[in-house]
């Protein structure tokens, strides 16, 4: 029994055809993916340490002739074969869901329980921008029973004139801080608004200080430099 | 001859009033599915839209027949009509502590439901401004919101401003009213806080 | 005297009659109302807890009771037995289409619910296949399949082999046994082939 010698790698299958120019001239080169062959044959070669120049050249010229016949293919106007296209198949029709209600278990708890987490991360991190940039309430929210509101704005404007006026004894400045200091937000907004209308009639002057952004209110015949004022 | 040709009109008139309650019972059922999947008040012109009518009459008595139907039925579920011509088939409300257990599924997972949370409260609202609290994130819950129907956009200029829909106030029993919503839930939650507090 | 008697005895046993059957409603409607906030099966087990009885044969009669009650109404609703005694209340499949845009939830659009249908008609089976078969969007499509636990993939060697869930079976009342699901969709199929070829 003599030893079976073994075959070289690259007389077995794939690179085989690469090695049968018998085999080559029949078939059909649109088959043979050469880069393949040969990118395998190199990787094989190295993995199992079998280096042979020889068979390299071969693998070399055949792939040469391989590439030619496509070549010569082409110039005969042959077009490469498609794709090969995907079986065919049955595609049913589309499965549309049964729809079930269902009722879902966030309420209102839920909801306001993660605005809490929000509205704290919102102060967290950007302090600077809401205080600079308050969101307003809509006016339907300062003024809720608008007609009523209007009705008694004549009233209301006396009552805050009258305060103003005992705060500063008659005639002086105030600042418009100090006037709504402990106040909830929706009465210092209304009462801005008063204001606004006091000033209106001229019964108040206004104005702002524009570094510390502080409203000064002047009531009464107070003389008030030129230059203190930027806004009104 | 005269006989056979009576019965033949007599034949013909009762198949073609058997049609008409078919027809009348198909819209029925339809009315009552939409209502059923909407799980919401439907409005007498969503209604119109599913049974793909322009009759605002027309839908009006069939949701009220179906109404009737519920009421004699004396099951489970009742149908009522809301403010506006609304309508919404609802579990009865003595009913609800019993089943409650059973209801498990969110509305919305934890993200998207701060989202909503934050832009409810804080409405009409810029997506900038909504992306810029909750993270790049939000972006992803914003389409979700919307998809869902909880929150619309509309461009102004460059911007988008986010509010709350119709449905959204419907889920969480809020008023349709925008000011009378927000002030709604500032109370809610100004009472949750104060008592957190205390 | 004794004809008083007689009478009273009547009047009682009336009375008594009367109140076994508003008992019934009464448990007929908590039945009605699990099943209707649940929005998925519930077994014998969850549905004894909300009557608060052990008895599943009490439960299961009662069910049944309601089954036929909804068979007889022929409303929009329809309430199915399914697998190991598991019953569901839902929509008749045939009204979906009408009243699908009401649905606020997100639902699945077309392509992936025939991405769904194919892959549970050949399940199991290669995600390669189904790409081949649906065309690369169908990734996406699997994707959301996977998020929304109808489907699952396994990796089998270098490849990823596709099969629906069990709750894509309860989602549509199909048998869990993957044999019996396919005959059962099969028969599905056929009837919207003939009803879109009519």
């Amino acid at each position: 029994m003599s030893a079976v010698i073994k075959k070289p790698f690259y007389l077995c299958p794939p690179w085989n055809i690469l090695f049968e120019f018998h085999k080559l001239e029949r078939l059909t080169p649109w088959n043979i993916n050469i880069a393949y062959l040969l990118r395998s044959f190199l990787e094989e070669m190295e993995k199992t340490g079998q280096v042979d120049f020889r068979a390299s050249g071969v693998a070399l010229d055949s792939s040469a002739l391989i590439y030619l016949m496509k070549s010569k293919l082409l110039l005969k106007l042959e077009e490469p074969p498609s794709p090969p296209k995907p079986p065919k198949d049955f595609i049913p029709p589309p499965l549309y869901l049964p729809l079930r209600h269902e009722l879902t278990s966030t309420t209102i708890k839920h909801l306001l329980e993660v605005l809490d987490d929000v509205l704290k991360t919102e102060k967290l991190f950007r302090p600077e921008r809401l205080v600079s940039k308050p969101v307003l309430p809509t006016p339907s929210e300062i003024l809720p029973q608008l007609d009523q509101y209007l009705m008694e704005i004549e009233l209301q404007m006396e009552k805050l004139h009258a305060v103003l006026s005992q705060k500063v004894k008659g005639t002086g400045i105030i600042q418009f801080s100090t006037l709504v200091k402990g106040m909830e937000r929706l009465e210092a907004i209304r009462t801005f608004i008063l204001l606004l209308f006091l000033a209106q009639y001229s019964r108040v002057h206004l104005w702002q200080d524009e570094n510390s952004e502080e409203i000064y209110i002047a009531i009464g015949e107070v003389s008030i430099a030129e230059s203190e004022r930027t806004a009104t | 001859m005269q006989k056979a040709k009576e019965q033949l009109l007599k034949l013909d008139e009762n198949s073609k009033r058997k049609q008409a309650v078919e027809k009348t019972q198909k819209e029925l059922a339809l009315v009552e599915a939409a209502l059923y999947v909407a799980g919401r008040p439907l409005d007498l012109k969503e209604l119109c839209s599913v049974l793909k009518t322009r009759s605002k009459n027309k839908t009006r008595t069939l949701v009220r027949t179906l109404m009737k139907e519920y009421a004699n039925r004396n099951t489970a579920l009742e149908l009522l009509e809301l403010k506006d011509e609304r309508y919404v088939l609802q579990l009865k409300a003595e009913l609800t502590l019993h089943v409650k257990k059973l209801v498990k599924r969110p509305l919305l997972s934890m993200g998207p439901l701060k989202t909503l949370a934050y832009i409810a409260y804080r409405q009409p609202v810029s997506q900038k401004r909504v992306t810029e609290m909750r993270g790049h994130h939000s972006y992803g819950h914003i389409k979700q919101l919307k998809e869902m129907s909880l929150v619309i956009g509309e461009r102004k200029g460059r911007s988008t401003l986010l509010r709350t829909t119709g449905y959204f106030a419907d889920y969480f029993g809020l008023s349709h009213e925008r000011s009378i919503m927000k002030r709604q839930l500032k109370k809610v939650f100004e009472k949750k806080i104060m008592s957190n507090e205390k």
